[in-house]
C-alpha cells in the first residue's frame, strides 16, 4: 500500500535529533510491549512477522506518525492479537480503563497463484527496473524506487515473499537482490552527487531493464 | 468496556500482557524469557566484531564473505541476525543504514535501535539528502568520497566495517572494542582516534 | 517538494466523516485567523498566495496532519508575518503566553530565468506526460501524476507561475491544461474503472508525449 | 517570551491579530471589512446560480461556456472565484471535486469549504478510489456511470451542476434553488428529488 509508513525520499522533515546516552526502553510499558510482540510471534506463533509489519502500516496515519515506536509495536500486535482472535477488545478495553486504537482493517492483495521457489533469475551487474505497482496490501518496495532503473550488486538467499505471507497467501520463498540506483535516477537535478542508495528488492518485484 | 478516553499506552501495554498470560496463551515466564534474549541483542557485540576485524585479517575476509557465520564465530546469533552482510568503509567510501519502512536492524549485533534511527526525520531524509544529514549530525564528508545508503527494505540485516582509526596501533582487541560506537556502525559517524 | 501535504493517492486512511450542519467557523478563533490571512495577503499585502500554500506544506508533518484547517492557515500566515519581518516571533510568544510553532524554512527552487508570456504550447486533444521533476520547494503537481501520460481536456488562461512566485523568482504567467489520466496509468491494477482524473497542470510540468 | 509550551491556537490568532493592529500593519476595521467580504461567500449563491442553469436554457449555456462571467451575472465573484469552471453531470458521467493539495474551493458559488473537504481521508481517497467514497458516503453509482474527479490543483475552480431530480417540473427558481445542496455542487452527492 502506498502508505505514510513509505517515509524515504519524504520532504519537509527537520533535524534528527540525537539523544546521548540513551536508553534501550525509555519506559518500562516500552519493554512489554516489545517482549509482547516477541512472545506472540516466536512463542505464541499467532501472527508472523510480515503479518506484524502490515498491522503497523496499516494504523490510521495520523497515529502512526505521532506515535513513538514501541507504541506502534504495541498497536501492531494489540490488532493482530484481536484480529486473530486471540484476545477480545472488550476485554482487553476493560483491563485498560479506556479505549485502545487498533489499525485499519487489511485490504487484501491478490495472489498470483505461485508458490514454488526458483533459481534467481538476475546476477550481479544485471540491470533491473522496479515494477510500478500499487498494491493495496502489504509490499516492500518504497514508493521512491518504483519505475526506477538500478543494478544489482549482490544476490541475497530466498526469502519468504512477503506479499504473499503478509496475506495468508501460499509462502513462497524468493532470492532478494540489493539493487543500487543512482542518486539522480532517484531525485533528478534536486539528488546530492556521489550518493546511491541500495535497496533490496525481492525477484518478483523486478524486471529486466 | 472501558471509558471513553483513549488507554494511555502503558495500560493498553499491561492490558495486553495480563491477558495473554491470564487466558493461558504465554505460559509463565514466557515474557521473562523473552527478556533473557533482548539481554543478548546488545551493540557492544558488534564493536567486538569490528575489534577482531581490524586485529585479524583472516576474520576480517570471514565476515565480508560471510557475516552471518561469522558473527555466529563470536556467539553473536538470533532474531534478526539471520542474514547479516557488512559493509566496508574504504577511504573512498562511507556505508550508511536506514530502514525506510519500519526500522529493522541487525540486533544480535547493533542491539535494538536507538530513535533517532527509528524517527520519520531520519527515516524520510537520509536516503535523499545523506550528506546533508550527516553534516547535521557532525560528519563533514568531503564531495569525493561516495555515500552509499542501504535501505533494509528485504531480510538482509547490514552491519558498517568502520574504518581503523589513526593512533591505534599495538591496541589490543579489547582496547579497540572500547572505542566503537553504534553510530559508526550504522555508519553516521567516523570512530575517533583515542585522544 | 515531495511532502506530506501531497496527500492525493496516499492509502491507510479511513472513512470521510461528514458533520451535519457543518458551521463555517467551529471556534471564533478560526475566523480570526482565516481573517489574518486574508487580510495579510490583500490589504497588507505582505506575502502573495503561492507563497502563503508553501508555507503551510513547510509545517513540519506531523504538525501538518495533526491540525486542523485553521491552525494551518494560522501556522502558514504567522511564519510568513515572521519572515517577511511585519512582527516578531517573540513578541508575539509574550502575547500568546506560550510557544508558537511555526513552518520550517524554505529550500528555494532553482529558477529557469524566463519571465515572459508565450502562447499555449498544446491544444484539446494533445497527449502530454508530466514532468518526473523533485523541486525542493513549491510546485503544485501532485506526486501522484509524475511521469504519467495524460490528455488535455481544457486549456485555461495563463496564471502566475507558482514554483517562481512563491519563491521570489520573476513572474511568469502561462496557461495551466485540465489534464485527463485513466484510473488505471495512475493507480495500475488496483484502479476502479471507469473513473478518471482531471489534473490542472501549467505548462513547464509538461512535454509532449 | 511566552512558556515553554505551546500556546492555543486561540491564543496565537490573538496575539498575531493584536500585533497587526497595534503596530499599525492593518487600519482599524480592516478585518471587520474582511468579515464582509466572508459573508458574501455561501454556497446558497451556487444554489442559485444551479436553479437559474435549470431553469434558463440560455443562462446554462453561458454557464458552461464562462462559468465564471455567468456567476458574476448573478452577482457571485469575488476571491477564489477568479475563473470558474462549470462541470454538468449527465446520466453517463458524475462529476467531482477535490484539492488534494490543500482545499482549493470556488469560494463565492461553494462558500468555505466543509471539514471533511479538508480532512486527509477525502483528499488522499477520492482520487485513487471514488466509487469506494462515494458509495462509503451513501451514493453508490453503477460501474456504466463515469465518475470523474477534477483536482484543483491549478486556479481553475470548479462547481458541479448536477441533474434536476425528477419531480420538479413547474418548480420555480427558488423552489428548486432550496432543494440544491452543497455536497451536490461538489459531486459527492445527488439533488434529491422532493418528497
Amino acid at each position: 500500500m502506498d502508505g505514510i509508513y513509505d517515509l524515504g525520499g519524504v520532504a519537509g522533515f527537520g533535524a534528527v535529533e540525537v539523544e546521548a546516552d540513551e536508553p534501550t526502553f525509555h519506559e518500562p510499558w516500552e519493554a512489554t510491549a516489545f517482549r509482547i510482540n516477541l512472545a506472540s510471534i516466536g512463542f505464541l506463533r499467532a501472527y508472523n512477522a510480515d503479518e506484524y509489519r502490515h498491522a503497523i502500516e496499516r494504523m490510521q496515519p495520523v497515529h502512526y506518525l505521532q506515535a513513538r515506536y514501541y507504541e506502534r509495536v504495541l498497536t501492531g500486535a494489540t490488532t493482530l492479537l484481536v484480529e486473530k482472535g486471540v484476545l477480545d477488545l472488550a476485554d482487553l478495553e476493560r483491563r485498560a480503563g479506556g479505549r485502545i486504537p487498533l489499525a485499519l482493517p487489511v485490504r487484501p492483495n491478490p495472489g498470483d497463484g505461485r508458490s514454488e521457489p526458483r533459481e534467481p533469475r538476475f546476477r550481479c551487474g544485471a540491470r533491473v527496473r522496479v515494477r510500478d505497482d500499487h498494491k493495496p496490501g502489504h509490499t516492500r518496495v518504497p514508493r521512491y524506487v518504483r519505475g526506477r532503473t538500478g543494478t544489482v550488486v549482490h544476490v541475497a538467499p530466498p526469502f519468504s515473499y512477503p506479499d504473499a505471507s503478509s496475506h495468508g497467501l501460499p509462502k513462497r520463498c524468493e532470492a532478494t537482490y540489493h539493487v543500487e540506483f543512482e542518486a539522480s535516477e532517484l531525485w533528478g537535478d534536486d539528488a546530492e552527487t556521489n550518493a546511491p542508495v541500495v535497496v533490496d528488492l525481492w525477484e518478483s518485484y523486478l524486471e529486466e531493464a | 468496556m472501558g471509558g471513553d478516553e483513549i488507554a494511555s499506552p502503558e495500560a493498553r501495554a499491561d492490558a495486553v500482557a495480563e491477558a495473554l498470560v491470564e487466558k493461558g496463551h504465554l505460559p509463565e515466564g514466557a515474557l521473562d524469557a523473552v527478556e533473557r534474549i533482548e539481554e543478548g541483542l546488545d551493540w557492544h557485540n558488534g564493536a567486538r566484531v569490528v575489534a577482531r576485524a581490524w586485529t585479524d585479517p583472516a576474520y576480517r575476509a570471514r565476515l565480508l564473505a560471510d557475516g552471518t557465520a561469522a558473527c555466529a564465530e563470536l556467539g553473536f546469533e538470533g532474531p534478526q541476525g539471520e542474514y547479516i552482510v557488512v559493509l566496508e568503509d574504504t577511504p573512498e567510501r562511507k556505508n550508511l543504514i536506514v530502514c525506510t519502512q519500519c526500522s529493522c536492524t541487525a540486533w544480535p549485533v547493533l542491539g535494538l535501535p536507538p530513535d533517532w534511527y527509528k524517527s520519520p526525520e531520519y527515516r524520510a531524509r537520509v536516503v535523499r539528502e545523506p550528506r546533508r544529514v550527516l553534516r547535521e549530525m557532525g560528519l563533514e564528508l568531503e564531495p569525493e568520497i561516495e555515500v552509499r545508503v542501504w535501505d533494509t527494505t528485504a531480510e538482509t540485516r547490514y552491519l558498517v566495517l568502520p574504518l581503523r582509526p589513526e593512533g591505534t596501533d599495538g591496541f589490543t582487541e579489547d582496547q579497540l572494542a572500547a572505542l566503537v560506537m553504534r553510530e559508526a556502525m550504522i555508519g553516521v559517524a567516523r570512530v575517533p582516534s583515542p585522544t
